[in-house]
């Protein structure tokens, strides 16, 4: 059974989105009347000085050809439809659109009739063949516009493993996916998505893996979205997750071509964004979110070492600061007897009370990662030369800060770089001030009173149907083979249980490698 | 008896906030479900008002009925 | 919207009411190490040796080292509990026990009896329970103001000393424990002052060791075992890693010397006709480490008889220090009595009430088995022709 | 129904082993061993017995009414006016018995963490964070107890650290005055088994069939060893001075060293001790709170939460008024009230339930 939260829509602004939406003309169909067409949209198209309209006859027959510069392949337009249109040869009158049809050399041409396809098509960037007498036009499929070529992604590299990553366009996006998996079940669903954008968005899944259900309700609620525009998979993703309030991201993003794919594979659903390299991957648990692509590129003991270690840093990025302040503010005698006494000298003359401490240099900590990564790269390093230095020296030799919180904050720092995951380990850095306050009211029962809230929270939380904790918390069948762990390939036979266990089985079993199997 | 008067601020306090919390459910929910709620509100501050350390109350009364069983455990 | 109030107004609660238990480790008097002394008037005295915090960090202040990173304050009251809080007037800042690993207590109060101060120490949960008690031959207080040359603290040097040899240390825990069995007696070690004979050192530049272990009976100190006698209860508490036993053989004209290298007691008790017998088996094994004969170890006799020796000197040192503890004292250290409670409850439970008679009679029988495993790295003895080394 | 949700044989084991030894762990050994002294290492196995039985009738009365709770069948069993009274009197014990669990927990803190603090911070704290977890629902509770548990059972591995101090001559002698006393230790055990009666309310919730008794036997055996192993480890190391101690395991726990580094860190498995008994009152203010759901005929179980909790936290001080009283009927009273509620009176039902069936068969 799958139980995904759907949140109360109010009719009432709905219904006036609606309203405004609906402009008479442009659901009309063409008129016959040339004359008529280009006067429609020249008045739509008027103060665009990039949309260009090329009138000239064929075969007797006014005909004009309107277009967005830039966005269309003008020499193509050019050679191949005006010198064919405008050559001398009769067209068959009896069906002239045919003839015309027959005659161009595109490969995508497309006959339309209303406005409004006539205008998606142009802002899509196909010119429009409009010609007088006729109540359909074509689209000419010579969509060419600059797109970047395709680079290693920036934000999640890789020692081992492909090198490409999305691009702003979607087609390219979606050939990447096509080059990996050549499996036609491999589907693609189209949504478009914002009022004045009109973005195109995906729904990529592997048909006979993902749960139908689960596309569903992903095209369910990509329906229910009504904004102005989607400039960022950021906007997908905070219309469509389960619970709005949460700090923990309920999809996972991603802009490399073998993430996704081996998503899809595990039977989730990708939704891919027109504009931007990142696309979504739904539903994702709190234990995926800790996976790197490299654990399975590398071999299965170094994934597993390196996800233990993530895990243990993420303990040390949420709880360390809180840990410190408790044990120095309320439980003293837990401290070593020397290190406590190197403790009271150090923190001996500090003005500040530990917990004030603490925030203090956290937030110094946050505001020069920030500063760092907002500035231009010239500036930023500089940024963090000044910042290391006012904090880590100059302060603690003034004695306004105690060396030992220096030393928790870099290490907080660093760990919260472990996550391979950007999205949580905002969280996590996040969450680590109310847990530092809670440690300064309570010591350490506040800080497992807020490991219990954290628990609490993590438990409730859904991610298109699945349990967030699974599969540790809902304790499925093989759940500690891809958590904690890594288990080598050969032995993960069984995809992830999500929603309503579809096609559960991955690979054959006994695939285990060795020398005798091979000879036989 | 002497009344605690942090006591029962604090619990009228808590209870306020109960009821400010759960606002919005309880406007919606059907009349059994609402008198249950303000059933135990109104115990909770009727509890609030007594010492209740040194009132005698459930303890006291199993003491009396079991008092006698105990004896075998000294 | 509610929400977010309903969560402010909880933060502003926890805020308003403050943290109780805060302290600041600026705050924070940590006690090193705490003396206890009788006074002559009856009174309880409590010194503690505190810990200055900027001592370690600011080498270069130019302190005087002799001074140390400690200083003692102290407080006079009608028994502990007043005198702690006492105490605690003197001090600007919360004293803090967690640390505090080591007590000592006065001569004049372990004779008067250490009871109640247990209790407190106990009862109280600041100072811990595996943290070590001490007794020192004269005033207690005068130890905490010792400056060891080598350790921070006095009270860390005697740690130490302890942690070294682990059968000597007495914890509360195990006060508590002994006191409240079956034999009601607890050996305590027994501390002075190394008296240094360095010339440039200040008289107070030295530590306190261990010169023996106090015997309490029923938690009044009785009497004091000396080096020797402590090192045979060493090897009754099954502890003695570091005590070197050296022997005269009878055709030799030196002595030989062993240090265990590994040591086992076992103690069977036995009741036969009324006679209770407790037999102690010690086994030990051993490394030569000096030979001053003309003695061959290689030679297969000499080793032979070389064990056999240890064997009675070893059996000779434990059956004194029983013989003392049996006779003089009257005071059941070893804890024979949970050993015949353990093996025989029906026997010993007519005897509970007058174990102090009966403790005296139990005999001991000791059977030690010696074995030497290695002598250095050489055989024969260093420095001598080899015509002369016996075999 | 109320409750939709379902969990699994697994998740419940992890849900009842804390609701039954988070405190158990905390007051049994002390006051186990003021009667068995060197044999209190076997009252465990002995009051276990109270669990295993509770654990079959619950399973009984489970197979007779699959898909109820006993504050649903009880009125099929005993009538409408009788069934009613006695889950309203079951509602009753497990707010009571809730209170109390909140205040050996609030007093264990507030006496060896937090001395300053009063406890009601730490009473009112615990019942929120439970109360939160109550209204996620049983699927909330079991997930997040799958988590808390395996934190507080591993915690508590650090008491092998200690094996090296052990002095196992310390059981010696054996029964030295009998049975009696050990029976004695064992009756105050029964009173922490007989909680396996909470397994009846759960049961309804479990989505495989016909497992449930086993799981619920091993959840028995897994709770018997665990107090066995905290036994033998207070019994080998602290001998009869366990007796003195109010909190023996906590005692022991204190003077743990490693490399004569690592010491003090009682706090650590103290606060690992919040996540046990946060798990603990959670189950017991979930079954008392679909309790009142279901007696009263509510639409949903959540919207009493907040204000039992409440109500909670107030009876966890009534009529409790220091710590001697709180031990006095932990010794005294507990073991016979707990059985009679929560052994016999199912008993009784099953009785009833047979006897009622049998004769509608005849007929």
């Amino acid at each position: 059974m799958i139980r995904i939260r759907r949140r109360p829509s109010k009719k009432k602004a709905k219904g006036h989105f609606r309203a405004a939406q609906q402009n008479p003309s442009h659901n009309t169909l063409l008129s016959k009347n040339l004359e008529e067409n280009t006067q429609f949209f020249s008045s739509l198209y008027e103060e665009s000085s990039d949309v260009v309209f090329r009138s000239f006859v064929v075969g007797k027959k006014g005909a004009t050809i309107i277009y967005i510069e830039g966005l269309s392949d003008t020499q193509k337009l050019d050679e191949q439809v005006l010198e064919t249109l405008l050559d001398k040869n009769e067209f068959d009158e009896t069906d002239f659109l045919l003839s015309i049809k027959n005659r161009l050399p595109i490969s995508n041409i497309k006959k339309i009739s209303t406005f409004s396809t006539c205008i998606d098509s142009i802002a899509n960037g196909s010119p429009v063949l409009l010609i007088d007498g006729f109540e359909e036009a074509f689209s000419l499929g010579l969509v060419k516009f600059e797109k970047r070529s395709i680079e290693e992604p920036q934000a999640e590299g890789s020692i081992r493993g492909p090198r490409e990553g999305f691009t702003e366009s979607l087609g390219v996006n979606t050939s990447l996916l096509r080059r990996i998996i050549k499996d036609p079940a491999l589907k693609m669903k189209t949504v478009h998505v914002g009022k004045y954008t009109k973005t195109k968005v995906v729904i990529s899944y592997i048909k006979g893996l993902v749960d139908k259900t689960l596309i569903e309700e992903i095209e369910n609620r990509l329906n229910r979205i009504q904004i102005d525009g989607v400039l960022e998979s950021g906007y997908i993703e905070q219309f469509i997750e389960d619970n709005p309030y949460s700090p923990f991201p309920q999809l996972l993003y991603t802009e490399r071509p073998d993430v996704v794919c081996a998503n899809l594979l595990e039977g989730r659903a990708v939704l891919m964004i027109d504009g931007t390299p990142f696309s979504l991957v739904a539903p994702v648990s709190f234990f995926s979110l800790f996976q790197s692509q490299e654990d399975y590129y590398e071999r299965f003991w170094m994934g597993t070492f390196v996800r233990t270690l993530r895990f243990l840093f993420l303990a040390v990025s949420l709880f360390l600061p809180s840990v410190y302040v408790a044990i120095t503010t309320f439980h003293q005698e837990m401290v070593p007897t020397d290190l406590l006494l190197s403790l009271a000298s150090s923190r001996e003359g500090v003005p500040f009370p530990a917990i004030v401490e603490a925030i203090m240099m956290e937030i110094a900590f946050e505001a020069l990662r920030e500063a760092g990564i907002r500035l231009p790269k010239q500036v930023g390093s500089a940024v963090s030369i000044v910042g290391a230095l006012v904090i880590g020296q100059a302060a603690v030799q003034a004695g306004i800060v105690s060396a030992p919180m220096i030393i928790i904050v870099s290490i907080t720092g660093i760990a919260s770089f472990m996550v391979p995951r950007y999205s949580i380990g905002l969280a996590i850095r996040m969450l680590r001030f109310p847990i530092i306050i809670l440690a300064g009211f309570l010591g350490l029962v506040g800080v497992m009173l807020a490991l219990i809230l954290i628990i609490i929270h993590l438990s409730t939380l859904r991610s298109f149907g699945t349990p967030y904790l699974g599969p540790i918390s809902t304790q499925q069948k093989n759940w500690m083979q891809d958590t904690f762990i890594r288990s080598p390939l050969w032995k993960m036979n069984t995809r992830p249980r999500l929603t309503g266990e579809y096609n559960a089985v991955r690979q054959g079993a006994n695939l285990k490698p060795g020398p005798n199997k091979s000879g036989e | 008896m002497l009344v605690n008067w942090n006591t029962i601020f604090v619990v009228q306090v808590l209870i306020w906030l109960i009821v400010l919390f759960e606002w919005k459910r309880l406007k919606n929910a059907p009349k059994a479900d609402k008198i249950t709620f303000v059933t135990i509100l109104i115990l909770s501050a009727l509890l609030s008002f007594f010492q209740l350390d040194n009132l005698p109350g459930p303890m006291t009364f199993l003491d009396y009925i079991f008092g006698p069983l105990g004896k075998i455990m000294e | 919207m509610k929400k977010s109030i309903l969560v402010m107004l909880c933060c502003c609660y926890l805020t308003l009411t403050g943290c109780w238990d805060r302290v600041e480790m600026q705050d924070l008097a940590i006690i090193t190490a705490a003396a206890i002394d009788r006074l002559e008037d009856g009174k309880t005295r409590i010194s503690v040796q505190l810990f200055i915090p900027r001592a370690i960090t600011s080498g270069e202040t130019g302190e005087d080292p002799s001074l140390g990173s400690t200083f003692v304050r102290e407080a006079t009251g009608e028994n502990l509990a007043n005198a702690i809080s006492m105490l605690q007037m003197n001090v600007p800042r919360k004293l803090f026990w967690g640390q505090c690993k080591v007590f000592i207590f006065g001569i004049e109060l372990a004779k008067n009896g250490i009871r109640k101060q247990i209790d407190y120490l106990i009862r109280h949960p600041g100072p811990r329970d595996n943290s070590f008690l001490y007794v020192s031959e004269d005033e207690a207080k005068e130890l905490l103001t010792l400056v060891p040359p080598l350790e921070r603290y006095s009270g860390e040097a005697l740690k130490k000393l302890t942690q070294e040899e682990k059968g000597m240390g007495s914890t509360l825990r195990d006060v508590d424990k002994a006191l409240m069995g079956e034999s009601e007696s607890v050996s305590i070690p027994y501390i002075q002052m190394l008296v240094s004979k360095e010339p440039t050192r200040k008289l107070h530049e030295t530590i306190p060791v261990i010169e023996g272990m106090a015997i309490f009976k029923k938690e009044q100190m009785i009497g004091v075992l000396n080096k020797k006698e402590t090192r045979g209860l060493l090897w009754l508490k099954d502890d003695m890693k570091r005590s070197t036993i050296s022997i005269k053989l009878k055709d030799g004209d030196g002595e030989i010397s062993m240090t265990p290298t590994s040591g086992k007691s076992k103690f069977s008790p036995e009741i036969k006709e009324h006679r209770w017998i407790m037999n102690l088996n010690i086994t030990i094994e051993g490394d030569i480490v000096q030979n001053e004969t003309h003695l061959d170890p290689m030679d297969k006799d000499v080793l032979l008889k070389i064990e056999k020796e240890y064997e009675t000197a070893l059996k000779e040192r434990v059956a004194q220090t029983i013989e003392k503890l049996q006779q003089k004292f009257n005071a059941d250290v070893m804890n024979f009595g949970r050993r015949f409670h353990q093996i025989y409850p029906n026997e010993w439970s007519k005897v509970k009430d007058r174990w102090d008679e009966k403790f005296p009679e139990v005999e001991v029988k000791i059977m030690v088995t010696a074995k030497v495993r290695r002598h250095g790295y050489i055989g024969p003895p260093a420095a001598l022709p080899r015509d002369e080394v016996k075999e | 129904m109320l409750e939709k949700g379902k969990i699994s044989t697994l998740q419940m084991e992890f849900m009842i082993i804390p609701a039954i030894i988070a405190t158990g762990v905390l007051s049994i050994p002390s006051i186990s061993g003021k009667y068995a002294r060197h044999d209190m290492w076997m009252t465990p196995i002995v009051g276990s017995i109270i669990g295993f039985i509770t654990v079959y009738i619950v399973w009984k009365l489970h197979q007779l009414f699959p898909k109820l709770t006993p504050f649903q069948y009880s009125e099929k069993i005993l009538g409408k006016v009788v069934g009613r009274i006695f889950s309203l009197f079951l509602i009753f014990f497990f707010l009571h018995d809730t209170g109390i669990v909140i205040r050996q927990y609030s007093d264990f803190i507030t006496s060896n963490v937090m001395r300053e603090t009063p406890s009601v911070v730490f009473s009112i704290s615990i019942t929120f964070v439970s109360a939160l977890a109550v209204r996620g629902g049983i699927e909330v509770i079991a997930r997040s107890a799958v988590i808390c548990t395996t934190i507080f059972l591993c915690v508590s591995l650090v008491l092998l650290l200690l094996i090296k101090d052990v002095e196992v001559s310390y059981m010696l002698p054996i029964l030295e005055d009998g049975l009696l006393p050990v029976m004695k230790g064992a009756l105050v055990h029964t009173a922490w088994f007989s909680e396996f009666f909470l397994l009846a309310f759960i049961y309804p919730f479990i989505n495989t069939r016909g497992k449930g008794l086993k799981s619920g036997m091993k959840a028995s055996l897994y709770v018997m060893l665990l107090l066995l192993y905290f036994h033998l480890f207070v019994l080998t190391i602290l001998e009869v001075s366990a007796v003195n101690q109010l909190y023996p395991v906590h005692s022991i726990i204190r003077s743990i060293s490693v490399f004569g580094f690592f010491e003090n860190f009682e706090i650590i498995i103290t606060a690992s001790w919040v996540l046990g008994n946060f798990i603990k009152v959670s189950v017991f203010l979930y079954v008392a709170n679909l309790g009142i759901a279901q007696l009263f005929g509510l639409s949903n179980y959540q919207i009493t939460v907040f204000p039992l909790s409440l109500l909670l936290v107030l009876l966890s001080y009534w009529d409790i008024p220091n710590i001697v009283g709180l031990v006095d009927f932990l010794t005294k009273i507990q073991p016979f009230y707990f059985i009679l509620v929560q052994t016999v009176f199912p008993l009784f039902l099953l009785i009833i339930a047979f006897a009622r069936r049998k004769r509608s068969e005849s007929r």
